[in-house]
């Protein structure tokens, strides 16, 4: 009954894949070698940055200057490195702990940040809570909270781009908590009946807020569910850029050439608490934290740049505190901005603003010119 | 013109659909070797190939999910939910990320795309073949619901909703998919003349079904889907004992038509709303509430509703569970001599 | 006696349940060794164990899935759904199975349990975190929805929740979980003096949350839940202008109590039902549809709703999006002085 | 990173477990000895049985007797088989494809026919289509229409009774098309994680109606999913009863002794239609149809029995005519019986009747009494 293994047979590797250790030794040198040295450099740059924007804005969070916030911390290699190795056709479905997909690609970095505040500048007019941000021009779907609900979509979006042949792959991120919803199986399965140009990317931080990978799931890897639909699965360094962008670019590869979907399963860590609402000392030790800080995907890159000479401390300090001021100025600017319109609560529900939705439009600005609404806007 | 049913008429209005551009697809469970558990897509496939005609895996929420990706990327679907009874597993698909694309993403991600999905008893499918959840998709602001009750409608607003820039629900009235007097005494459910053509209806306008003869107490009743044709039979029985009916066929349940409901609601001043859903937050609950706000003047008796009953549809005792003639015939002659 | 928020209520009763049988688990996402993300499990863990109180997967078809099974074996659940918006994953399991598995049974297969969940605005959420979807609930016979307005009832309703041979939701009103004034010009949300040891609110009961003074025109306001609060702001406000509030906190939203909404309704003949969820098909619209039903000769003025707007909630406009004071206020003066 | 296996580390096998060939020969001799002999006899008469049952009741919907029926002509093994194999305390999740598990368990004969025609006296009181029956007494659960929502709900019988500690198992049964659910993957997820006692026991009949098994997977096994959730999997030969037998054992030790559940895929086929409102001919060809006729259960069963002398020609007509007869005189008793009463379709909604229901059922009843509904009790 069992075949004989074919070219183009998907397998299901567990091994660790990685070009570099947390010490910044090089294990896969013809990887590294095909990698533009100033490549390298930028990688570095903007993991760097993103690391000084999230620790900012979790000050400003706590500053009471902005409702909500979520970092990356720890996990910055996840996004860059996918955003880094795809093309610009490709299109991505975040989770909302990608923000590195936007600012790599060139989503505007002030409309990142007023989306944060929700101003009239917010690209998703307000609408959403901070961090659901939308970037049509780079093909990055628009976040939403529900988890999970973006891994059959990016089965469809793989899907049409296979049917126009124009050779897009469709990437799709979440976390190794959402994997446990309906929406990561039925996504998966459809991708693998229909051998659609689709990445599943999960990244394995090891926590769902406070669930431990091991009330997640009793599987050793995530990755081994690509055996449940015949597709190929990869089990990544996730705190390894250069090893994620391999992982990618072998995945894309794997996909523009019809052979189907990847299951990637990146190993990292939340550094950072889930969100400004959480805090991780009731659940977790400190000490496996410190042994993660260890592996920082920052770190690693930090030591072998150095070591090649690519970076040094005057460097960084520049870079850390361009960041900073950038993303305190880029903050005052969207505090700056008015609230969105009024008229942003009722369009944009349906193409045309039906009758229904314009009378209850107008009996809001009744209401608010009465003088008794509890909103003033600003 | 043809004499179609209606599953002819939503056949044929994918076919022209169909050919009009590549980028729409058709997916759902049997939908494409089979034509459709009730024979909606036969053919199709055979025309437009496996690539655009899909047997997707068993997964309601794969299939709009998958959809509503295909939408995203500009190639619109057409799914098929084998029974609305099923289409719950898809139930945060289609409220939390269907109809809130456009407005979460600024406009930036709209994600028209169609959903058919056979409604209603009359079957003998027990509760499982029988639902008819409308409301509980109307109260998602975001999405379109339509509701044809005969085959000119089923073509012209399946088209108006592949037309449409809106994600769309068509809910088909599956015990009068095929013609006259399928189910018991139902009243007439006559083929219709359909054009072959392409043609569409506009979508947020009611129809009237049955006008005002002139004689009698004048009703109205609003109602849709197959119970336009049931509200039909009644008002022949209720022309007989002095009540003079107009019907409302909403056709279109969100946006709905609020001039033609409150037109016929002050020309009457007495109002019936039938439909098959449970009462309880049914979808004739939101009428009877527009019809208290916006005519309350006129009224001469209390809007009154014949919905379902609230518990799941039985199988033997299901003639007993429908709302039929009868009940709507004494629902009519109540608010008629209502004093 | 002692002083609690509606957070504090909730967790002792969980405490109270927990130590009367074994055969009672809570699980549901974080709401063990956290103690869930409102923190109404605190502590619940340490003291009945891990497999007594359960951290899930990510799967709310799975929790739910999992706690009907656990129930049909005898040993009930008390889920947790993070965020009411969150539920529709489990739409399926919720409506098409936990309601109907007694009846489908032939009575062989009740299916006690409870389901917490916050809803509601008023936490800066967004409309990911602020959904009030009782209505799509409630359509589905078989399950029995409450909605406590304070600490007292939040305490009361959960443990009748829990003895009851039904299947309860039980949606809690995050806005207000942890006492007064939290968000904003809500009016007061007290404290509650609630009894240490156990007691019962019976489900389907109304109560009268403001009695009429006597002075001025009477009007009813129907509502529940945070809303309870914004109109008895409002109702004082109406005082100063020579209306007379009555405020029915429905408590019970299904079962609901026909007795209490009529008698008031007779009484006034002014009726405003007031409550967060969208208007179109919202649970208002049976309010609406019940007193239409039940008391049309007494009423001196259209029934009004001042419920949510439809679309989904947004951000930084949170307080223009949900129903205020003033809002309340200018319904009830219209309904008042309606001629 | 991979650990050493351990005695109680879950294993995958796709090897087709089999104690007999389709052409019964025997191939795993230790396992046919443990079985009692008068017990192989007894499956197999209870298959032939079922299969008389199956063709009657089809005739009779054809003729009109009947709204609905659905057979499992061809898979009797795969209900007889696990409901041999298990304990009286075991319970039962069963898809619609099983009314061999209440028939061998003890369900009432004429109860199960009353419920094809819904009359008075059906379990569940005509407020199901017919084969939605449930058998409390038996620990079978009551079946419904939308597949896999059973799954998870095994999962939590299976945890209540480990809470428990009763020592019983669940298993639940679905075929390979409802393995596409959402609901397959968290129930099985959960069970892993909680180590819960339960066997997942997929039907792979080759089509779900009319889809066929490579459009409903890519992976060559549904078994294989097992990896994803690191719990034991084991394909099987559903055609062969006592290998069905063997498997299930197997299964429910490994519960029983703690170690979690097993997913089991039973390779079998479909030999009927889907149900008495499908017709296969449009989408398969009668040359698999005749292959897996070939591979019938009973037949395989019938050439062991007979080359042991246990059966013959004589016994298997009179056990044919008995069955027939059996199932039209059943078939007539319920026909003859009335309706439900009319309450039934407002009682055990709830507990107890609430007030709107209560005045909708007097509404009904007056409305009946009035002369113009449309329903006459019969
Ligand atoms: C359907 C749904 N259920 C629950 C939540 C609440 N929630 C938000 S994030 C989260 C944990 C997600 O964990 P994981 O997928 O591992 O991603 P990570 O946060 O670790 O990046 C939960 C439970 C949600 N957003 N959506
Ligand atoms: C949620 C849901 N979707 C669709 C259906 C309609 N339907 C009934 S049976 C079936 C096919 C099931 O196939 P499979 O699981 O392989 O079981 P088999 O019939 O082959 O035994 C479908 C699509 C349903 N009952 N429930
Ligand atoms: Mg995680
Ligand atoms: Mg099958």
């Amino acid at each position: 009954m069992t075949k004989a293994p074919q070219a183009d047979t998907p397998t299901v590797s567990t091994k660790l894949m990685q070009v570099m250790t947390p010490n910044g030794k090089v294990v896969d040198k013809k990887f590294l070698a095909s990698m533009p040295q100033e490549d390298i450099v930028r990688l570095y740059e903007a993991m760097l940055v993103q690391r000084v924007y999230d620790e900012r804005m979790i000050k400003m969070q706590r500053q009471g200057r902005l409702g909500f916030y979520l970092a990356c911390t720890g996990e910055e290699a996840c996004a860059y490195g996918p955003a880094y190795a795809l093309e610009d056709k490709d299109w991505f479905y975040p989770a909302y702990r990608e923000p590195g997909i936007a600012l790599w690609r060139g989503m505007p970095f002030q409309a990142w940040v007023d989306n944060m505040v929700g101003n009239c500048d917010d690209p998703v007019k307000g609408r959403q809570m901070p961090v659901h941000w939308t970037a049509r021009e780079q093909n990055i779907v628009s976040i939403s909270s529900p988890v999970g609900t973006q891994i059959p979509q990016a089965t469809g979006s793989a899907y049409a781009s296979k049917l126009r042949g124009d050779g897009a792959v469709s990437i799709c991120f979440f976390g190794e908590g959402t994997s446990s919803e309906g929406d990561f199986h039925v996504g998966l399965n459809f991708a693998g009946v229909w051998k659609a140009p689709a990445i599943f990317f999960c990244r394995n931080n090891g926590y769902a807020i406070s669930t431990p990978y091991e009330k997640t799931t009793a599987t050793e890897h995530i990755a081994l569910r690509a055996h449940g639909y015949g597709i190929r699965g990869q089990v990544v360094d996730g705190n390894d850029v250069l090893a994620v962008i391999k992982a990618v670019r072998e995945a894309a590869d794997w996909a523009r050439q019809g052979k189907g979907p990847t299951l990637i399963e990146a190993k990292t860590y939340r550094l950072a608490a889930h969100s400004t609402s959480d805090d991780p000392k009731g659940y977790r030790l400190e000490k496996e934290e410190a042994m993660w800080r260890k592996r920082c995907p920052i770190k690693r890159l930090k030591i072998w740049l150095e070591k090649e000479g690519l970076w040094d401390d005057d460097k960084e300090q520049a870079c850390i505190e361009a960041a900073s001021d950038r993303i305190i100025a880029a903050l005052q600017v969207a505090e700056s901005k008015p609230h969105p319109e009024l008229d942003t609560m009722f369009n944009e529900v349906f193409a045309d603003v039906p009758d229904h939705l314009r009378r209850q439009h107008e009996a809001l600005q009744a209401h608010l010119e009465s003088g008794t609404a509890d909103y003033q806007p600003r | 013109m043809a004499t179609m049913n209606i599953i002819q008429a939503v056949n044929n209005a994918l076919h022209l659909a169909m050919s009009r551009t590549d980028d729409l697809v058709i997916l759902g469970e049997d939908v494409g070797k089979f034509g459709g558990v009730f024979r909606a897509t036969v053919g199709l496939q055979e025309e437009f190939g496996e690539d655009r005609v899909i047997d997707t895996p068993l997964a309601e929420a794969g299939i709009i999910g998958a959809a509503i990706g295909m939408s995203l990327y500009g190639v619109k679907a057409v799914a098929e939910i084998q029974f609305s009874d099923f289409i719950f597993p898809a139930y945060d698909q289609i409220v939390n990320e269907l109809a809130k694309f456009r407005y979460r993403s600024g406009g930036e991600y709209p994600c028209p795309m169609v959903i058919r999905t056979p409604v209603g008893g009359g079957i003998r499918g027990g509760h499982y073949h029988s639902q008819s959840p409308e409301s509980v998709f109307v109260h998602h602001a975001g999405l379109v619901v339509v509701a044809p009750s005969n085959p000119y409608d089923a073509k012209g607003l399946l088209l108006a909703a592949i037309e449409s820039d809106d994600p769309v629900m068509v809910l088909e009235p599956k015990r009068i998919y095929r013609g006259p007097d399928h189910g018991k005494n139902w009243g007439n459910h006559p083929l219709g003349q359909v054009p072959e053509d392409y043609f569409t209806v506009p979508i947020g306008k009611a129809s009237i079904a049955r006008e005002l003869k002139g004689q009698g107490v004048p009703v109205t009743i609003l109602t849709y889907g197959a119970m336009v044709h049931t509200c039909g039979k009644a008002a022949e029985m209720a022309a007989a004992e002095g009540v003079d009916v107009e019907i409302v066929d909403l056709r279109s349940l969100l946006p709905y038509d609020l001039d033609a409901i409150v037109q016929s609601a002050k020309k009457t001043g007495r109002v019936v709303v039938a439909n098959e859903a449970p009462r309880t937050c049914g979808y004739a609950a939101e009428i009877v509430s527009l019809v208290m706000e916006h005519c309350f003047d006129w009224l001469e008796a209390p809007v009154t509703r014949v919905p379902g009953y609230d518990p799941p549809s039985p199988y033997p005792l299901e003639f007993a569970y429908l709302p039929d003639a009868g009940r709507v015939l004494k629902a009519v002659k109540d608010v008629a001599h209502y004093a």
